[in-house]
């Protein structure tokens, strides 16, 4: 289960992960990319962050799609409308639902991801965000289904979204940027993989300080 | 690193200030959603040219804006794609009547935040359509890549393609001329040294004193290989062949279908290049590089082309397309028709491209 | 230190090569000696206009040949000036029967070059002027030093005294008018980084990280000071505030006397700035500053001249005479009267510079 | 007395000496000035190194012209005219000589230096060549006046270059590109002195060879 103010707490926290880990990630991108992915992140999520005290109101649906609304508006590059396309479908999932079953976090996640997947094109292995994004879904509703606390269950899709992010290292890009380098894309850590992790692990953080 | 700037975060935004200061008798610029304009748009009547992209590659695309080229420029912040609000924003504001092109560089976010511009303009019953360009031969192939990137071509396609427009082109003649530009040009580039980006100082990528990056894109992105400093000429002739060996290049873009109001995949395929064929040869500086070594360069490319068989007909030497402040520099070369040819002699009026007028 | 060049002794040459076979229908190269001119020189009736000086500052001069502008320009070898044996045979090709004005940059061996030049034309009866542009506010005074330096000004002079020149003024108007161009102009430049000769390859000065030099010229001469680094705001406001606060200067030079067939001395004395009074703003990029920044800074200088009640009626801001791959910037303001606007707005069509054609 | 033979073994010996100490007065030049001064008199003198052959049937005179036109046309910048004069004034001074006297030889070096200072028109401690040729003609014309053989007088005339140069040191330069340091100027040696004593150290060495 998991509330409006969890799914705000849930943002707050993840805006604080990427403004803590914005040289982080763009190192990530200096060496594969072009060097700017923290910073079109953090650029977005300051900007998420101090709209958050005026979406208390909102319900969970128009609270994500102000967060997509923004990301779209500020972040730009591939992330942007990656990032914009996730919380724009994940709002439409729970339109109207004042609370979350795991159900419907389940079905948040899952439209995310297809989201993510249609807006890119990207497909398991061609070293992007969806190979830490795509597991931690799958862990999430594996969990769900084995009737694992939302807690639980998130802590297992933030583990997988980890796995998935190293599992990056090895894989020669075949997407975004990275894609140019060939073999050279090998060895380095993907950053939309991490920031995607960051996200994930921001939601447990959040759904581990509770009890369900 | 040292650069002439006052908050990196405001740099994109007083570099645009600035330009609205100087050229207030070409181009209006508007922020919150940002983005630049033809003073005297909307022109009635007229096919609007939009593009965009990171900031950084200065002249490109703000400089362009004017009469005879662009009626609106989309300026992310540096190396980052705008974003769709801000190229939505700009096709109300200069369309005139006869429908929109957007002319779009391939980087995923470009492609992306693009497509998304599209789709809401399209939502608002705005009749756009967009190209993409992707002319760099660095990129081999484009099933196991982004495809190949979008590069010195695009400055081709925009005084092409914006004097097609100011002719009076419809929106369909313009988009097959845009395509096919693209489809006749290739480029290729090297870096001698990494650019720095505002908000980072540091240099992107390191490079020892005596190392050059061959294939680079134009964000300061690594290229495809790292070797050992050569003579001009022997890099003149590494990019030029890099260019002429190319192979027919095949792939798959997605460009708006108006019968059926959505994207469609399209598959395209560059032709074959044929001796005798007539050239543009353009040679790009990437923004630290002084003009006189641009000159060292043509003047061997002149050579390389005259022994394919080809003629230069037209040239462009000069900084059009940068990385901030890295020093190296790409060749493009477009193969040319009649029609090209006079479009490309035709006027044109921006800050930074001036003849005829 | 890494450049796009073969043999560094082949710098100079190969780049008028490359120049010669891209720009065929605008100019000539010619070697040994070295000099470039009009495709169409002489062009009969009118005054030949000639300047020169060390390479290494393109696109000045080479650049700049073209109608509405230059007839020939002298290259010398990097930094160094040409010889009086160019100047006499770019003199001899172009001269088309109303006299030839030699623009001449303040720099002790170019001034002795030039001069000897002159004595070389003039025994050979050709009639030659020539007028010394000394504009660098960071010289201060005449009388202990070398006098000013010849920087952006000459790019300002050579622009309107062409279009004086293509318009049918005599050799004895166009050398007052350029001596007044002169005289209304000052500049001042900051070098952020040194360049790198070719046939050295190592910085001619070194800069910390975080240092600059002010009041440099445009040959990688240390400046008259450095200092830590300064925001783009701040470097623009002492650059401005040199020029604005400069005092009445006052210098003697030779210039060519034709009624008595030899040097004299003349005295002269740039004149006071009024409020009200109208500017041109040159903001010039030292080669390897990328062209956004320079819009920065022309933001907050247009801004400041705003504040002194000066209005700017015209600018010109991008990397016209530079110093090889220095990163950096100089301001010129140009007081101008409506005889030099009428000029300045005058059709060009050179390499680097075209409009109106 | 000096013959033709030594006027060409001269040219050579300074050709070589500039050849070996293009890079030191380039140094100098580069601290002062512009970092060229070493690459200019090596270019010129390179070329006038190649004539030497072919003017071993040619007069002093016309030997001293020669190097004049060639200088001053392949040197450039600010020593291109200064040396060109010396040579050109030089060679005026001596038209007609099959061989030179002490007085020919002074008249030579005086009429050379007259040459650069109005070409130059720089003063004594203006911290240009001047302070170097100066103090040697200077010299000579004394020590010739006192009896000295040519090879005594030509090594009292480069000590007193060589001490002229050195005096460039601490001074303010007033003329050249190093009048725009100011105060910057101070401290360092002047190139063009540093160049004017290798010439006279070349005729010593020449002229120190023989017996007069
Ligand atoms: N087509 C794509 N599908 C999924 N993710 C992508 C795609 N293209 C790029 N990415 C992700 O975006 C990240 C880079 O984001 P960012 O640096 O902000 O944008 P840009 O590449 O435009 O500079 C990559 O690390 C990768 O995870
Ligand atoms: N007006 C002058 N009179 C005498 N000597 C001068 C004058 N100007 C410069 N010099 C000499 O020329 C030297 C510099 O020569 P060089 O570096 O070859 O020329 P440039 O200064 O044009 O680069 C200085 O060190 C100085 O000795
Ligand atoms: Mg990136
Ligand atoms: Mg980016
Ligand atoms: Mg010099
Ligand atoms: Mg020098």
């Amino acid at each position: 289960m998991m509330t409006k103010e969890q799914i705000l707490q849930w943002l707050e926290q993840f805006a604080d992960a990427i403004a803590q880990n914005k040289e982080y990630l763009t190192q990530l991108d200096a060496a594969i990319g072009d060097a700017d992915h923290g910073i079109n992140m953090d650029r977005g999520f300051q900007k998420v962050a101090s709209q958050l005290p005026k979406l208390a109101e909102q319900d969970i649906s128009s609270v994500l799609k102000t967060v997509s609304i923004t990301l779209i508006s500020s972040v730009g590059g591939a992330s942007g409308p990656l990032y914009g396309t996730f919380f724009l479908r994940a709002s439409t999932a729970v339109a109207g639902k004042q609370e979350l079953s795991n159900e419907d976090l389940a079905s948040l996640l899952q439209a995310g991801l297809d989201g993510v997947l249609q807006r890119g094109k990207a497909q398991l292995g061609d070293k992007t965000m969806i190979d830490a994004l795509s597991p931690a879904v799958t862990a999430f509703t594996q969990a769900i289904g084995q009737g694992k606390t939302t807690s639980e269950a998130i802590q297992q899709a933030t583990a997988a979204a980890e796995q998935g992010m190293q599992a990056t290292i090895p894989m020669l890009a075949k997407k975004g940027r990275a894609s140019y380098l060939g073999d050279r894309s090998i060895d380095h850590q993907d950053p939309g993989a991490t920031s995607v992790y960051l996200m994930l692990k921001s939601l447990s953080e959040v759904l581990g300080m509770t009890s369900d | 690193m040292k650069k002439l700037i006052n908050q990196p975060e405001d740099f994109v935004r007083e570099s645009l200030i600035g330009m609205a200061k100087a050229h207030s008798d070409l181009l209006k610029v508007q922020f919150e959603p940002t983005f630049v304009y033809r003073a005297d748009a909307p022109v009635q009547g007229k096919v609007a040219l939009i593009s965009g992209g990171g900031s950084g590659h200065e002249p490109l695309h703000a400089g362009f804006v004017g009469r005879g080229m662009l009626d609106a420029a989309c300026p992310g912040e540096v190396f980052t794609s705008p974003t769709p609000d801000q190229m939505l924003a700009a096709a109300k504001q200069v369309d005139g009547g006869a429908g929109i092109l957007y002319i779009v560089k391939n980087y995923s976010g470009d492609v992306m935040n693009f497509e998304m511009a599209t789709e809401l303009a399209r939502a608002e019953d705005l009749r756009v359509l967009s190209i993409l360009i992707d002319d760099d031969v660095a990129v081999k192939d484009s099933l196991y890549t982004q495809g190949r990137r979008g590069v010195g071509t695009t400055v081709l396609a925009e005084k092409i393609c914006g004097a097609a427009a100011e002719k009076g082109y419809d929106l369909a003649d313009i988009a097959d001329l845009c395509r096919r530009v693209n489809l006749n040009g290739r480029s290729m580039g090297v870096a001698l040294t990494s650019c720095t980006v505002p908000a980072i100082m540091k240099p992107t990528f390191e490079l020892d004193a005596d190392e050059i990056e061959m294939g680079i894109g134009i964000h300061g992105e690594p290229g495809r290989e790292r070797m050992t400093i050569k003579s001009a000429d022997e890099i003149t002739e590494m990019l030029a062949m890099s260019i002429f060996e190319d192979i027919v290049y095949t792939r798959t873009v997605r460009e708006w279908d108006e019968s059926k109001g959505g994207f469609v995949d399209v598959q395209l395929t560059n032709p074959e290049w044929e001796k005798g064929d007539r050239l543009l040869a353009f040679v790009n500086g990437m923004g630290g590089t002084p003009l006189a070594e641009l000159y060292i360069v043509y003047r061997q490319l002149a050579d390389l082309c005259a022994q394919q068989g080809w003629q230069i007909v037209r040239n462009l030497i000069g900084s059009y397309i940068t990385s901030l402040d890295m020093q190296g520099c790409s060749i493009t070369l477009l193969r040319l028709d009649d029609e090209m040819i006079r479009l490309w002699d035709a006027p044109v009026k921006t800050a930074s491209w001036r003849w005829g007028s």
